[in-house]
């Protein structure tokens, strides 16, 4: 079936099965490798993107026809090039990633956390970084990179405070 | 995963009926729940295509059948060997046919070993839903011979 | 990488050794722009699925492909029958067994492959996968070393020698052993079960296979550690010359050992590749990496250890029965059947000492890989580590006292051990000291004895232990014959930028940056105009790969002596352009310089442009090397480390309050990716001692298949850590670096058992196997009367 | 892993989807947030061969109190229960569970009424839906009925929800001032199904005894269970050490565990027991009421 997903704010017209999951679609049909699968019972979280703004989600635990009608946000979209977003630059320069599998999932779930929290404790981002799985990096640097980056984010509206 | 079941059913009819019952494949068959497909391969073996289905685990399970009786020691052993959704089941069966006046018991014990994703996914359901179906074939097996002889 | 932007470049540095320069591979992951195996699409591509056995142990009486081959887009299906046309059934092991690709006429463990299915999207592959179906008649199970033991069934039927037994290695005296043991005023006996374990990475296995008609040249795109090794490898299997054969280890989602082996997998999308000539795409699901990769560990040990009433060791014995599984696929240097286990002796100077392992054929998953381990190192410092707490218990004495008793001295190095390793350098006192003033050891003993007098329950556990990694110098070290050197290539252009090339493969441990370190250190180059490039067998020079820490002590050494190679050349070309002799010129703060005059120097890149533009006469023009390094010894990594632990009385949780650890991985190359290796390998270790175990029933179930069931931890579960270093340089290392990637996962695992063990001490607890549930504390809690609320 | 093929229907509104249920009948399923079913089609457990979508019934994703009630529709996930301080500040027991049910990401999809639907042996919210005595609101062709948490658990993954019928609306009673609430959960790690698991309720007098008590505990049986006899025990009384001791025996002795790699069987129905007096005794804490000697 031919679905319209709008992915970092462009659409992409893909033809797909119903039993098609999100993360094959952004991947093979949107040419999007950024989310990964890591493995088959939505442990690891590698594949999290973010829905209309907001929202992680396991995008292997979802079908890509569920997806039409929503703003998808995935690393590409975040930022790149000469503008990383804050996240992304923290992650480098905590090193908060090794092998870089996990990374665009973890940003992505560090970028919903923020959304919500945007001034979370450690033991917040612990928690709220759990859907996440990293093999390499002990989290040590993740968490602080996760810090940096809402220290950045926060800085204009305290500045404006 | 290896589940051991065993029961008792007390039957309305007298040894040699209750023998000639779980000597025929046939009728064997019609006690399993939900069979979709019987094929009858031999006079004492049958195949029987199952649906089965606990919660959102739901398909269609094949099973070979084969029946072992043990006359000398008033015994029937039941081989069943199948799976489905990737999954083997063996489970082996054996009930001790003893009549007392004018009923015959039925002692049966069993012992099902279920392998793969079923048996690591679904440890907390299959057991249960092993143990209802087996209990369910031999309640049946009472209840259809109860039925012959009324 | 034209989106590389400043911000991700490290900084202009041509000092950069010992510097924590960011990391130059980063820019493209945060921005999801890594190349990983599954990235790759080529036309035409086809999808392979396995089918898999649902038994361990069984007969296969027929398969039946009939009903999948009619599923829409499939193109074909394999069987062993297939591969053996190709003589493909069956391909040799890294021990020097042999193992089935497919199961030929029967099973030897559960979720075996049967068959392999290519079609054209994933989800018809694996649509077809299900419906191919198999006669099997169920054979006994043995899943258990001990019961393999007994012979009573022969699992190898293919093999003359008809028993489970695969081999006995033992190094050391055993006589002097025994007599020492009997001889000796003290004896402690432990028993240790390192549970079987799996490294998974995130990114499982997975491969695209690429055989080109035309050309007759196969590309393999693979998830590999070993690159040149598994050319080799498929060269060896399929006849094909290694000219012909391609292999591309791209970005790798994480390694620790399981990317170490070749696995039938990627046997089968190869033939299928030259089958069907048109790309074939296989990536192993969790299910299937869980169940089919190299396990690790599974090592039931014990430990026998002789001391004085003074606590003084004199003597130590270990013996081991190992499960390798089906076949004998265990991952080690060719001499070395159980790896470097006879490193087990540690830190402590034992006089005399002795060690033998034995290995079963068991229906299992085949295996033995050194997951985050230098090959069997992290069982033996686990065994050494917990019988050094226990014999500290029976003396009544201190773990850190018995420890400062027994350690070899800083002035016995090189320090011979009694099972035959030259220790190169290490101040054990020094580094345990460190991290005992970190983590305040006298306080917290201080605290928990207080603790204790309430009722509450605190333990601290120390594990002061000793890495052994490098391997490995020629002379006894090869995989299947191939010597374990390695080669780094540097060609330095005209302008002074740099491409620099090693047999190594990154999967994660960021040699892109380090690698650039070394060699701009040695060369005086600013980090920034030196690229790195791995994982190519085209461009790559020949090396054995990335696992068992070695990449520092082998690549690392190749690179610093390529580089000093390079600079003997410049010299040639600085004193052709200062217009004196070679003799004259002298390297002195990252230049050439006349002797004794600062002002009249040239740079390596000075000397780089006139390599090409005005070369030395005499000399060839060009600047470039290759080098091979054969590390004269292994390295000897260590470190001391400090766990503090809280029980709860009422569930048996428990709590990791504080963990210290101080490593001496001898010169540090870059103490953030350091730091970060060390964080890794903590988390690891954490993960083994309270969570990761692979478990089987007697019927050879595989019970955790999967993340639900085999447990990662998350930075919820996962402590902090405190870090710290000592600096004792290998001797004979050109720039004194040791590696450090394992020995986090080596070390730890004891410092979180000894600190339970030492925490349920006074309840009479002095056993408890990995992994550490809760179940098992409350068990024991109950057990001594500990009432839960 | 790839689900076997499906046909897909969104369904904007209850009756449209008890409509298309009822005309595909058994092999149909609905899917709210997938978080169970999705993972066992990956496998292949499940292969239903239609799905009806939920999750654009914009009607369905409501949480509301009045009358000393909470309603909550059929498409509200566990992180709306997660952030809302409504449920933090008046249903401490709800609010206990929607932070550690599966994992943070996992919620933002899941949702309360698929949980209590999918019914799992081990899940969260049956132990919590009995200890809060809690009503589901199930809708069929020919209208609506409404069945309380006891009728509601039927089986291992299974609920008075019948072939054709869908679930739209829990109902949970405000409790009052003077209750106390806690779930305790032990669990393996973070997304982790239950080892085992207690939900406790109490509302107290003023003078400190017990008014009503709900104690639901899971993982330990075939179904979440109500430990109806510890609750009898605890109403009228003051709570001391014995009486929490009494109703702890009392879980651990109805609870029937099976063995797996959550634990052995003895260990679940002993730790169960622990977490119920953990339960009880966190309940008083929040109350600010301490367990009498």
């Amino acid at each position: 079936m031919e679905i319209t997903l709008n992915v970092n704010g462009q659409e992409h017209k893909v033809d797909v099965e119903p039993r098609t999951l999100l993360v094959y679609a952004l991947r093979e049909n949107c040419g999007l490798k950024g989310a990964h699968v890591g493995c088959d019972s939505s442990s690891c979280g590698v594949c999290t993107v973010v829905l209309d703004g907001k929202i992680p989600v396991k995008s292997c635990t979802m079908f890509a026809v569920q997806a039409e009608g929503h703003e998808i946000t995935t690393i590409e979209g975040l930022g790149g090039g000469a503008n990383l977003h804050p996240l992304q630059k923290a992650f480098h320069e905590q090193h908060g990633l090794q092998c870089g599998y996990c990374t665009p999932a973890m940003i992505m779930s560090s970028y919903a956390l923020l959304q919500h929290n945007p001034d979370p404790s450690e033991d917040d981002i612990r928690r709220g970084l759990s859907g996440n799985l990293c093999r390499c990096t002990g989290y040590m640097n993740i968490v602080k990179a996760v810090q940096q980056a809402a220290a950045d984010m926060r800085q204009p509206a305290e500045a404006a405070d | 995963m290896k589940l051991n079941y065993d029961g008792q059913e007390q039957i309305n009819a007298d040894y040699d009926a209750v023998w000639a019952f779980i000597n025929n494949p046939e009728k064997v068959a019609k006690c399993l729940p939900d069979v979709e497909k019987l094929e009858i391969t031999g006079d004492k073996s049958f195949t029987a295509h199952v649906k089965v289905g606990v919660g959102p685990v739901r398909g269609r399970f094949k099973f070979d059948v084969g029946l072992e009786p043990d006359a000398e020691n008033n015994k029937m052993n039941v081989n069943l060997r199948g799976g489905g959704l990737g999954t083997a089941i063996d489970l082996t069966a054996g009930a001790n046919i003893a009549q007392q006046q004018e009923q015959t018991q039925l002692d049966w014990q069993g012992e099902a070993v279920v392998r793969g994703p079923a048996a690591t996914v679904g440890a907390r359901v299959l057991d249960r839903k092993a143990r209802e179906l087996i209990t369910h074939v031999f309640a049946e097996v009472k209840r259809n011979i109860d039925e012959e002889q009324a | 990488m034209s989106d590389q932007i400043k911000d991700l470049n490290p900084a202009k540095e041509c000092r950069a050794m010992g510097k924590s320069i960011k990391r130059r591979e980063d820019a493209r992951f945060v921005q999801g722009r890594g190349t990983y195996v599954d990235d790759i699409e080529l036309p035409k591509m086809l999808h392979m699925a396995i089918v898999h056995s649902p038994y361990a142990h069984a007969l296969i009486k027929g398969i039946d492909t009939a009903e999948a081959l009619k599923v829409p887009g499939v193109k074909a299906i394999i069987t062993a029958k297939d591969l053996a046309g190709f003589n493909l059934d069956w391909i040799p092991t890294l021990a020097g067994d042999k193992q089935m690709v497919l199961a030929t006429d029967r099973v030897m463990y559960q979720y075996q492959e049967v068959a392999a299915v290519f079609a054209e999207t994933r989800a018809q592959a694996v649509d077809a996968a299900q419906l191919v179906e198999v006669d099997y008649e169920p054979l006994e199970v043995v899943a258990d070393p001990f019961k393999a033991r007994e012979d009573k069934v022969i699992l190898r039927t293919d093999r003359e020698k008809k028993t489970n037994h695969i081999f006995n290695w033992n190094v050391g005296d055993r006589e002097a052993t025994d007599k020492a043991l009997a001889e000796a005023e003290v004896r402690v006996k432990q028993k240790a079960y390192y549970p079987r374990v799996h490294a998974s990475p995130l990114e499982p296995c997975a491969i695209v296979a690429d055989m080109n008609t035309a050309t007759g040249r196969l590309t393999l795109y693979l998830t590999s550690q070993a690159p040149h090794a598994h050319r080799t490898v498929v060269s060896l299997v399929t006849g094909i010359p290694e000219s012909n054969i391609r292999i591309v280890s791209p970005d790798i989602g994480g390694g620790f050992g399981n990317k170490v082996p070749v696995y039938p997998g990627y046997v089968c999308a190869a033939a299928g590749t030259i089958v069907l000539g048109v790309p074939v795409k296989w990536v192993a699901t969790r299910t299937e990496s869980m169940t089919t990769d190299s396990f690790a560990r599974d090592f039931h040990m014990e430990a026998e250890i002789g001391a004085t009433k003074e606590g003084k060791v004199t003597a130590l014995k270990v013996t081991t029965v190992a499960d390798h599984g089906a076949f004998d696929a265990a991952a080690d240097p060719s001499k070395y059947p159980a790896g470097l286990f006879s490193i087990c002796t540690g830190s402590y100077d034992f006089p005399t000492a002795f060690t033998e392992v034995d290995a079963y054929y068991t229906n299992k998953t085949p295996g033995g890989v050194a997951y985050r381990c230098s090959f069997r190192v992290t069982e033996a410092s686990y065994m050494i580590e917990r019988a050094m707490d226990t014999a500290a218990r029976e003396l009544n004495m201190d773990p850190a006292e018995f420890r400062f008793k027994n350690f070899i001295q800083k002035e016995q190095f090189p320090y011979n051990s009694p099972l035959g390793w030259t220790y190169d350098s290490g101040d054990y006192e020094t580094t345990f000291k460190v991290a005992l003033e970190k983590v305040g050891y006298e306080e917290l003993r201080k605290e928990q004895a207080e603790k204790r007098a309430k009722g509450e329950i605190m333990g601290i556990g120390i594990s002061t232990f000793t890495e052994i990694v490098g391997a490995g110098p020629s002379k006894d070290f090869d995989i299947l014959g191939i010597k374990m050197f390695d080669g780094a290539e540097i060609r330095i252009h005209p302008t002074g930028s740099v491409i620099v090339r090693a047999g190594t493969k990154s999967q994660g441990q960021g040699h892109e940056t380090t690698w650039a370190q070394i060699v701009a250190e040695e060369l005086g180059l600013d980090v920034d105009k030196i690229l790195v490039e791995e994982g190519d067998t085209d461009t790559a020079p020949y090396g054995l790969g990335t696992y068992a820490s070695r990449s520092t002590p082998t690549a690392g050494g190749a690179l610093a002596l390529g580089a000093r190679r390079i600079r003997e050349k410049a010299k040639r070309i600085a004193a052709h352009l200062l217009e004196v002799s070679a003799d004259d010129i002298e390297w002195e703060d990252y230049k050439f310089q006349i002797k004794g005059v600062p002002s009249k120097s040239v740079t390596t890149q000075d000397c780089a442009f006139a390599a090409y533009t005005n070369p030395a006469p005499g000399d060839e023009p060009g600047l470039e090397t290759t080098y091979y390094y054969d590390p004269p010894n292994l390295t000897f990594p260590h470190g001391a480390y400090i766990c503090v632990v809280d029980i709860d009385k009422s569930t048996g949780e428990v709590k990791v309050r504080r963990f210290v650890a101080i490593d001496d991985c001898g010169t540090i190359i870059n103490p953030m990716i350091v730091e970060g290796q060390v964080h890794g390998g903590l988390a690891e270790g954490f993960a083994m001692a309270f969570m990761q175990e692979i478990v089987y029933d007697e019927e050879g179930n595989h019970l955790n298949t999967n993340y639900t069931d085999y447990l990662i931890p998350t930075a919820y579960e996962v402590p902090k850590f405190e870090t710290g270093n000592t600096v004792t340089p290998s001797p004979h290392h050109p720039i004194g670096a040791k590696g450090v990637g394992e020995s986090p996962t080596v070390g730890s695992p004891a410092a979180y058992v000894n600190a339970v063990i030492d925490a349920l001490s006074p309840y009479g607890v002095s056993e408890i196997d990995m992994p550490i549930s809760r179940e098992k504390v409350f068990s024991k809690l109950r057990a001594a009367g500990v009432e839960a609320f | 892993m790839f689900p076997a093929s499906f046909d897909f229907y969104r369904a904007h509104s209850a009756e449209e989807a008890v409509s298309l249920l009822g005309e595909h009948g058994a092999d149909s399923r609905i899917l709210a947030g997938g978080q169970s079913l999705i993972p066992a089609m990956r496998y292949r457990l499940a292969q239903p061969t239609v799905l009806v979508d939920i999750n654009q019934m914009q009607a369905a994703n409501y949480i509301t109190e009045e009358n000393g009630e909470l309603r909550i529709g059929a498409t509200v996930r566990d992180s709306d229960l997660e952030f809302s301080d409504l449920i933090r500040t008046n249903y401490q027991l709800m609010s206990d569970v929607s932070d550690v049910v599966a994992d943070p990401i996992v919620r933002f999809r899941g949702t309360l009424i698929g949980s209590l639907c999918h019914n799992d042996p081990s899940g969260d919210w049956p132990a919590a839906m009995l200890a809060a005595r809690a009503k589901m609101i199930i809708q069929n062709k020919d209208g609506k009925r409404v069945v309380n948490a006891d009728e509601f658990i039927v089986d291992s993954f299974t609920t008075a929800v019948e072939e054709g019928e869908m679930a739209v609306e829990t109902i949970w009673p405000t409790p009052s001032k003077n209750t106390g609430a806690s779930y305790q959960k032990i669990e393996r790690k973070v997304g982790d199904y239950a080892t085992a698991a207690a939900a406790v309720q109490l509302e107290l007098n003023e003078d400190g005894t017990v008014k009503e008590a709900g104690i639901g505990i899971t993982a330990v049986s075939y179904v979440a269970l109500r430990v109806a006899e510890g609750e009898a025990l605890l109403r009228g009384q003051k709570v001391t050490r014995n009486l929490i001791k009494a109703v702890a025996a009392e879980a651990s002795k109805m609870a029937d565990p099976i063995a797996d790699g959550r634990g052995s069987a003895e260990y679940k129905k002993e730790v169960v027991g622990v977490l119920v007096a953990k339960g009880i005794m966190q309940s008083l804490e929040r109350l600010g009421r301490k367990v009498e000697a």
